[in-house]
């Protein structure tokens, strides 16, 4: 899976470019859709579908760690998590709250700015250097990351990058690592908590209660 | 004999004072109910009366009666009444004093004059006791003795004892509790106090050696000393009944005017200090008993100038020091203010005219106080001093002397008139009769002055101790309630006629008389004289002849209202009674004495007044250089010799008016108040206003309320207002100002200043942070927006602001 | 703009849906009343961010060689994929107790913190 | 230098200080037993100063009676204290001083003893009373400026708090008058003392003189003295400066040294200012007119006890700094301001007397008979009648004596007035003349000592009162005629003021104000107290010099030097002239009496001439002054 280097101002419709623009446009529908609906639970579906396409980009892009682990971690857990939040609160009165008009000329007038602002930086950044002159004196990794790709799994290198072990194109992040290990435990037991304080207080109500009666 | 005598007289001095102590501190308990404080005092004061006696009879014995040479008398009066000043300035230039001519003619000539004294008078001075002592400026407590202290001191013991006496009967109701009927509470009922017997005593005592410490007194400030203490001891005694409002008033006012008369005292004596720097009368002497320092006498009277009155060197010099610009005139003025100042205290010791307010109000204390403290002893002490200090007085001193007296006498006589009150008619007699000595001093006749003073103790005691009895017998000073009485007490009645006569001085004219005769005589004839002499003020004879005829008719008036017709009140006559022994025994003492105290002793003499051993002693005691004519600087009057009123034809005169005038105030008594042929009423409203005048005193008191004491006390009010009202107003005003200042000023600087910083910035901060809170909305949906604005203006920043 | 189709697969194309979708999210959480749907705009926001790390860090698209991040881009999306999915938790947490208490889930009632 | 009085004085001094720690340690609430340490302090305080002033009792702070010595300064003794400043501990006592040091002593005494109605913080009471006590004793004691006026103001705070704490309903107002008006005199001599210190130059002074005041210990060391660099080690041309009284004596009575005009040339001199200001710092205390309307409040409000003290004691600094400060330093101007002074003197006892006549409280009259008698005081040192050609001081010296005295004699009569106004208001708690009246019957033995003392005030002869006025205005006339004629007039409402105030107070049938009942005889103590004023009122009535022995040759001492002072400055230049000296022989001549006939023809009949009573003093310095004089000067100022 690759392109090649000479199309580089008019490229050939390849199985990549095809497969790019279905997930990419599937994930910006997507994603606008859940803007626009305004059904949550709709919302929670059409969030499902985008973060899948993206999944999709992430293979696309070759990382297919990464891509696997959206998948898994967020359209199999977080998004499942967040179902649940919805069924839990899904009462009719909350399923559909309108939004007022003026919000959304906001909304809309703010993310179209935003819009205006990233776009053209996409394509400042995005786009390869006019001339080869702009390539001296890269780094290594530039180096090898300009050289032509090997598609090689990630996974292991990931897994020795995050115990901390530095490859060739990767730092060691194994004290990020931990720390964003400590924090999830820290979050889990706060989310636990958070969950169980109101019951704690009827339970105390109860209690009372049938002290009383 | 100079410490026999000193050492006699300082005992009967110091008798009385330790009569006072023993009294103050065992009064209550000396016999029963204090009754022993009446023998302390009483022994005190008849020892002290033994004592003087002795002296008296040491000093005739060793300066004899006199000695007068009376056969050359006439010639010397004839030769003075012809000797012009100018004559006798040209027989002997040198005799001529500085400011004064004079003459002396006895010394001058190296003679003997008419009463028979070769070189200074004899008198015995130096001192007991240095109170005070800078240096050269020395305050003594001394003597000054000569005839006339030996003489007043006998007299004084004499009449004080016959008062102690009188006063064991008279104070009887003090020996037990007393129910006061003047004095009503404030639940109606009299006030019920213990009796007081031993205090009075006390007090008496304490007076009598006041008294004769004036008497002994060797310098002025000593006189001085004993002036306020005899003044200290007449208000403890008329404020006897301290319960009653009149009396402690009739106190206070005796005090404080007499202290009006002490302020012109302290003056004089400012005066006298501050140039002459000794008050001694004789002189000063150190512990050898030389002289070191002339007295005053000597300083003014200087025997090298034949005791010609003069200006004394020293004062002349403290002119010069003073800067004046004609030292003489001032050193001379400088005497007159020394010695109308200490005429002053003697105006309110002896309660002359302006000053005569206080005596009659003195009456308030108890009878025998009266008859001692205010006729006899203390208000006699101002003419005494006048006696006394007479070698300073210069003409115009002894012109304004006489006038005062004179205006005196005329003025308590007529007020004598219409009084009622028994004792105040007396007072007023007092009043009368002090003026009489006063004038008879002031137009240069010393020895009668002297001799009233001495012959008008005995008689005036005696009427006032008459008059104690009749009041004893009839609880009542009002004349108005008595009459009769003559029937009921008789002795009181006979001695006090001896005392009525005597005071108007009956006798037969050139023969014989009482006491009183001869002195009144004496004082009329000088009067006569002096009136010969400054034809300007001889009215004054006329007046003081006049005051003689009012005299007889207010005394017979006494008499006969008291003792004459039928009793006005039948209850008290009932209750009247004689008086017992003791209270009537010294009325028959002192009734002797005012018929025989100047009687010419001398057979042969029988009619020649200055033949009296009285007159003698007196004479004897004159001060030196003033036996002679002198004539005044500064007012144009002349002082005529004493002697030369002896001249048959002036004392003829004299005594022949008196007589007359005095019978004729008698007569009219007689008429009005005896023999009833005119109707007192009718006269009283025939002359209404005269009679009104009098009856309130000439007005004199509602006067001195309006002009000095209702101002006096407004002026108090004034500066106790402007205390509070000004100087407190101010203080206060500016802690207030201050106060009010420092607020304001704390309020600038640190409210506003200050506080007004750190509120300006926390109320920015705190409107910065109410601005703050606006985008504050709480709506997460905002807040959104907001991070996306942020981010973005952060991008713009970025890519536009930093790159610039 | 449009002949992106036609150019091969570059970073620019990734960028460039990371950016819709991020504006997705923003838009998403601004308009949402929702607690939900706020909390979906998040998830959104970061992938959409995640896309641009994995693009960064990615060999096989036409860029750019001075902005590449290697591996190092994969390692942290998956930090972001991981806080993700401890953020939804926490925030689920918050929104039911917020939900008990308040018995709605309208973020515009939650306003007790308002200045 | 050997100080063989150092503690014996100063043990004296702060005996009544040290005590107020051992009143700390005893029971807050066990009174009785606080007052009577106290009471027993005030009197080892006093029998020390008795001590002290019998002869024969040996001892370095004996009072020696010797007239040369009593004229001198006694028990002198000096530590350094604060070197930088020349500030030295430094005290002793001279004829002037040392009476009011026993009178201190002794009203102390009796007001603590007169304290026993205190019933409120009886500790803190006496603590203070203590205190106070110190302060007192210092200021009479203290020779350094300085010291002295640490001690004026050591004595002001207890007196605000005795005022303020224990006075009656208006005290705070009373307490605050007292102290700002006290504080602004303590201010303003604060000012004059630096003036006078950073002008002074001990330099100036003659070996002797630095011997007299104590500067150096003798003769010997002078030399030493002179040589040696002051203590920071400057040039040895640096002034000296000092606050030893003694030496600012000398240097205002025999140097220019505080001549030289202060603002602008030709103005007033230092002097002249530092005279001004101190004066008004004393005469606050004294109190005169205009400045005396602390004392009726002060006096009104405080209790028995201080006003006892206030009037016994604290009047008298005010005289004593006159004396001892004012005049000896500044002799220039106090030449110059004499006729001030007087006037004040004399204002203020017309003043007193006049108010005193308008009250109607018992105690504010007798503060303000307090006012009038004080008045006598400043009158009787302010008779500068010394003048040329004579320069006769005999005068002076009598109204000087007098004046003393009569600070004495009104220490003893206001404190027993107050005492006696005390008694009565303990009983019936009012003190309206109005409301009294029948006294005698009630109290009698209280209403003789009362009559007794309040004749003192009077100044009824054989008491105490009689001497100081009659002296002070005796020697008036020849300062003023004018002022001794009104300052005798006082005599006429002196009497009125007292004589009516008994009258409604003691005399009258019966008592016609509130708690009739309450009108007991005097108890034990009470009488205790009265009793020794009045025995030492008669005693100083009718033996005055048992009192001048003591205080005479010191004055005198005084009024020599600032005479002699006044003779340096007459000028020379005439003193040849004959016929001074001729008169000046002849009131010598008149003085000695060594009489001779003077030949009378040249005695002229003078004109009569306009009479002047009033005349001014004539200038010191126009007048001449006689050669032999001079020569004695000039031989003095040699030596």
């Amino acid at each position: 899976m690759r392109t090649g280097n000479g199309g580089r101002r008019m490229g050939e419709i390849n199985g990549h470019t095809v497969l790019f623009l279905f997930f990419g446009i599937l994930a910006c529908l997507f994603s606008l859709a859940v803007v626009f609906s305004a059904n949550v639970v709709r919302m929670a579906f059409y969030l499902i579908l985008a973060l899948a396409a993206t999944s999709g980009l992430h293979f696309l892009a070759g990382a297919d760690f990464v891509g696997t682990m959206q998948l898994v971690l967020y359209v199999g857990g977080t998004l499942v998590l967040l179902v649940f939040g919805v069924m839990l609160t899904a009462q009719n009165p909350f399923i559909s709250l309108r939004t007022a008009g003026g919000d959304w000329i906001v909304a809309a007038l703010v993310g179209g700015i935003l819009l205006v602002i990233l776009v053209p930086v996409a394509f400042q950044i995005g786009l390869p250097p006019q001339d080869a002159g702009d390539i001296e004196g890269l780094t290594q990794r530039e180096a090898v990351a300009s050289s032509e790709p090997v598609s090689v799994p990630t996974a292991t290198r990931i897994g020795l990058g995050l115990l901390g072990v530095p490859g060739d194109d990767v730092s060691g992040y194994l004290l990020p690592f931990e720390i964003i290990s400590i924090h999830l435990l820290v979050v889990l037991v706060g989310a636990a908590y958070l969950a169980r304080a109101k019951r704690k207080v009827v339970v105390r109500q109860e209690s009372q209660n049938s002290a009383g009666s | 004999m100079e410490s026999i005598l000193s050492n006699l007289l300082l005992l009967a001095w110091l008798l009385p004072l330790a009569s006072f102590c023993v009294i103050l501190f065992f009064g209550p308990r000396l016999g029963t109910a204090g009754r022993g404080a009446a023998f302390v005092a009483t022994g005190a004061i008849v020892s002290g009366f033994a004592l003087s006696l002795t002296a008296l009879i040491l000093w005739v014995g060793t300066h004899g009666i006199s000695g007068a040479h009376h056969a050359d008398s006439a010639d010397t009066h004839a030769a003075d009444q012809t000797l012009s000043p100018d004559s006798q300035v040209a027989i002997d230039p040198s005799a001529a004093a500085v400011h004064l001519v004079a003459a002396d003619h006895g010394d001058a000539h190296g003679g003997d004059h008419g009463h028979g004294r070769v070189g200074p008078k004899a008198a015995y001075f130096g001192d007991w006791y240095t109170l005070v002592d800078f240096d050269r400026l020395k305050i003594t407590i001394g003597y000054y003795i000569d005839a006339l202290t030996v003489l007043m001191f006998t007299m004084v013991t004499l009449i004080a004892s016959c008062i102690h006496f009188y006063a064991m009967g008279y104070m009887h109701d003090e020996l037990h509790d007393v129910t006061d009927h003047e004095v009503t509470l404030s639940n109606g009922e009299h006030l019920k106090r213990p009796g007081r017997y031993h205090r009075f005593f006390q007090y008496l005592s304490l007076f009598c050696f006041s008294m004769l410490g004036i008497v002994v007194a060797g310098n002025i400030a000593m006189t001085f000393v004993f002036w306020e203490l005899v003044g200290i001891c007449s208000y403890f005694l008329i404020g006897f009944y301290i319960e009653r409002k009149s009396a402690s008033t009739a106190a206070n006012k005796a005090f404080i005017v007499n202290r009006v008369g002490d302020f012109g005292m302290i003056i004089g004596l400012m005066a006298l200090w501050g140039s002459l720097g000794t008050f001694s009368f004789g002189g000063e002497k150190n512990d050898a008993g030389d002289i070191v320092k002339p007295g005053m006498f000597a300083q003014a009277r200087a025997e090298t100038d034949h005791y010609a009155l003069k200006t004394p060197e020293a004062m002349v010099e403290s002119a010069r020091q003073m800067g004046a610009e004609d030292p003489e005139h001032t050193g001379h003025v400088l005497l007159i203010v020394a010695g109308l100042g200490i005429f002053c205290g003697c105006v309110g010791k002896s309660a002359q005219f302006p000053l005569h307010v206080w005596l009659p109000d003195a009456m308030e204390g108890p009878t025998p106080v009266s008859a001692l403290v205010h006729s006899a002893t203390m208000v006699a002490a101002g003419v005494f001093l006048v006696g006394r200090f007479y070698p300073m007085f210069t003409p115009e001193v002894l012109l304004t002397i006489a006038i005062i007296g004179c205006i005196t006498l005329f003025m308590a006589a007529t007020i004598a008139i219409t009084a009622t009150d028994i004792k105040r008619v007396l007072a007023y007699s007092t009043l009368s009769q002090l003026g009489y000595m006063m004038f008879a001093l002031g137009v240069g006749g010393w020895v009668a002055g002297m001799l009233h003073l001495i012959t008008h103790a005995f008689f005036k005691s005696l009427l006032f101790m008459c008059s104690g009895s009749v009041i004893h017998a009839v609880h009542t000073n009002e004349m108005t309630q008595m009459g009769g009485l003559r029937r009921k007490m008789p002795i009181t009645a006979y001695t006090m006629l001896v005392g009525c006569l005597a005071i108007i001085g009956a006798g037969v004219p050139t023969l014989v008389g009482l006491s009183g005769y001869y002195s009144k005589d004496a004082i009329l004839a000088q009067a006569l004289h002096f009136g010969k002499n400054n034809a300007a003020w001889d009215v004054m004879f006329y007046v003081a002849a006049a005051g003689a005829a009012i005299t007889a008719f207010y005394m017979f008036r006494l008499w006969f209202m008291t003792f004459i017709g039928q009793p006005r009140d039948p209850s008290r006559y009932d209750h009247a009674h004689e008086s017992p022994r003791v209270m009537w025994m010294p009325l028959v003492v002192l009734a002797f004495f005012a018929i025989f105290v100047a009687t010419p002793a001398d057979i042969e003499n029988f009619t020649d007044p200055t033949a009296s051993p009285m007159v003698q002693l007196l004479e004897q005691a004159r001060p030196d250089g003033t036996g002679i004519d002198f004539s005044g600087q500064l007012a144009g009057v002349m002082m005529p010799a004493e002697h030369g009123s002896h001249d048959e034809e002036i004392h003829l005169a004299a005594g022949m008016i008196a007589f007359g005038t005095a019978m004729f105030g008698l007569l009219l008594a007689c008429c009005l108040y005896w023999w009833r042929i005119l109707d007192p009423e009718e006269v009283r409203s025939m002359f209404a206003p005269i009679y009104r005048f009098l009856r309130n005193k000439w007005w004199f008191d509602e006067l001195y309320d309006a002009i000095f004491i209702r101002p006096t006390l407004f002026c108090g009010r004034c500066i106790a207002q402007c205390d509070r009202g000004a100087i407190d107003w101010l203080i206060d005003h500016l802690a207030i100002w201050m106060r009010s200042f420092t607020a304001g000023f704390d309020r600038w600087i640190d409210r506003l200043f200050v506080d007004g910083l750190i509120n300006w910035v926390a109320q920015r901060t705190y409107a910065l942070g109410i601005w703050l809170r606006k985008p504050q909305t709480g709506r997460l949906r905002q807040y959104v927006v907001f991070i996306v604005v942020g981010t973005m203006a952060m991008y713009l920043l970025a890519t536009f602001g930093l790159t610039n | 703009m449009f002949d992106l189709l036609t150019q091969p697969v570059g970073l620019t194309h990734y960028l460039i849906v990371g950016a819709v979708m991020f504006v997705a999210g923003a838009v998403c959480m601004a308009t949402k009343r929702n607690a939900l749907g706020v909390l979906m705009g998040i998830e959104l926001v970061l992938n959409g961010a995640n896309l641009n790390f994995v693009a960064f860090g990615s060999n096989f698209l036409e860029r750019n060689p001075a902005y590449q991040l290697g591996l190092d881009g994969q390692i942290i999306s998956l930090f972001v994929i991981v806080l993700a999915a401890a953020e939804a938790a926490v925030a689920l947490a918050i929104v039911l107790n917020f939900y008990n208490n308040h018995s709605t889930v309208d973020v515009d009632r939650a306003d007790e913190l308002k200045g | 230098m050997d100080n063989p009085t150092l503690w014996p004085l100063t043990a004296l001094v702060f005996l009544p200080a040290a005590a107020t720690l051992v009143l700390l340690l005893l029971p807050r609430d066990n009174h009785e037993l606080i007052k009577r340490v106290s009471l027993f302090v005030t009197v080892i305080v006093f029998v020390a100063t008795v001590i002290m002033a019998l002869p024969g009792i040996t001892g370095a702070a004996h009072f020696s009676l010797d007239a040369d010595a009593v004229a001198e300064m006694q028990a002198v003794f000096q530590v350094s204290w604060i070197p930088s400043f020349n500030i030295e501990y430094f005290m002793g006592m001279d004829g002037i001083s040392f009476p009011l040091l026993v009178l201190t002593a002794f009203i102390g005494m009796l007001a603590m003893g007169a304290s026993w109605p205190i019933t409120k913080h009886v500790k803190a009471y006496c603590v203070l009373f203590l205190l106070l006590e110190t302060g007192m004793l210092g200021v009479f004691l203290a020779l350094d400026f300085f010291l002295f006026y640490v001690f004026w103001e050591v004595m002001l705070l207890p007196m605000y708090f005795l005022i303020g704490v224990w006075g009656g309903p208006r005290r705070e107002y009373a307490a605050i008058k007292f102290f700002l008006y006290t504080l602004l005199g303590s201010v303003l001599m604060l000012i004059a003392i630096l003036m006078l210190y950073f002008n002074s130059d001990l330099r100036q002074l003659s070996d002797e003189q630095l011997v007299a005041a104590h500067v150096v210990p003798d003769q010997q060391s002078v030399a030493a003295w002179r040589s040696a660099n002051p203590a920071d080690g400057a040039a040895a041309d640096v002034p000296r400066h000092t606050f030893n009284i003694l030496a600012l004596q000398q240097l205002g009575q025999t140097t220019d040294q505080f001549s030289n005009s202060v603002f602008t040339e030709g103005g007033k001199s230092i002097q002249w200012w530092a005279f001004v200001l101190l004066f008004i710092g004393f005469v606050i205390k004294v109190p005169s007119v205009p400045v005396h309307t602390w004392l009726p409040d002060a006096h009104v409000e405080a209790p028995t006890p201080i006003s006892m003290i206030l009037a016994g004691v604290l009047l008298k600094m005010g005289g004593y700094g006159i004396i001892r400060i004012c005049y000896p330093i500044c002799p220039e101007a106090a030449y110059d301001l004499a006729w001030v002074v007087c006037f004040i003197g004399v204002v203020s006892m017309v003043y007193g007397a006049f108010a005193a006549l308008a009250q109607k409280d018992f105690k504010r009259m007798v503060a303000y008979s307090s006012v009038s008698h004080m008045g006598y005081v400043v009158l009787g040192l302010g008779v500068w009648s010394a003048v040329a050609p004579s320069f006769n001081a005999d005068y002076w010296k009598m109204g000087m004596n007098g004046a003393m005295f009569q600070m004495i004699a009104h220490g003893i009569s206001s404190a027993g007035m107050f005492f006696l106004v005390g008694v009565i208001y303990d009983r019936v708690h009012h003190r309206e003349l109005d409301k009294f009246g029948g006294l005698f019957a009630k109290m009698p033995v209280y209403s003789g000592i009362a009559i007794l003392i309040f004749f003192a005030g009077l100044g009824l002869p054989g008491l105490c009162g009689f001497i100081g006025e009659v002296l002070v205005v005796l020697s008036a006339w020849n300062f003023s005629m004018v002022l001794a004629i009104i300052s005798a007039f006082v005599v006429i409402l002196t009497a009125a003021y007292i004589l009516w105030a008994l009258q409604r107070v003691y005399l009258g049938p019966e008592y016609k104000g509130p708690h009739p009942e309450a009108l007991t005889p005097i108890t034990p103590r009470e009488w205790s107290i009265a009793i020794p004023l009045c025995i030492f009122a008669i005693v100083l009535g009718v033996y005055p010099q048992s009192l001048f022995n003591y205080m005479s040759p010191s004055v005198d001492h005084t009024v020599d030097a600032l005479v002699e002072w006044q003779q340096r400055q007459a000028p020379a230049a005439l003193a040849e002239d004959d016929d001074v000296q001729r008169e000046n022989a002849d009131r010598d001549r008149v003085l000695r009496r060594d009489v001779e006939s003077k030949s009378k023809g040249e005695r002229q009949q003078p004109a009569p001439a306009q009479v002047r009573l009033g005349w001014n003093r004539a200038s010191h310095d126009a007048l001449p002054e006689p050669e032999s004089r001079r020569a004695a000067v000039t031989q003095a100022g040699k030596g």
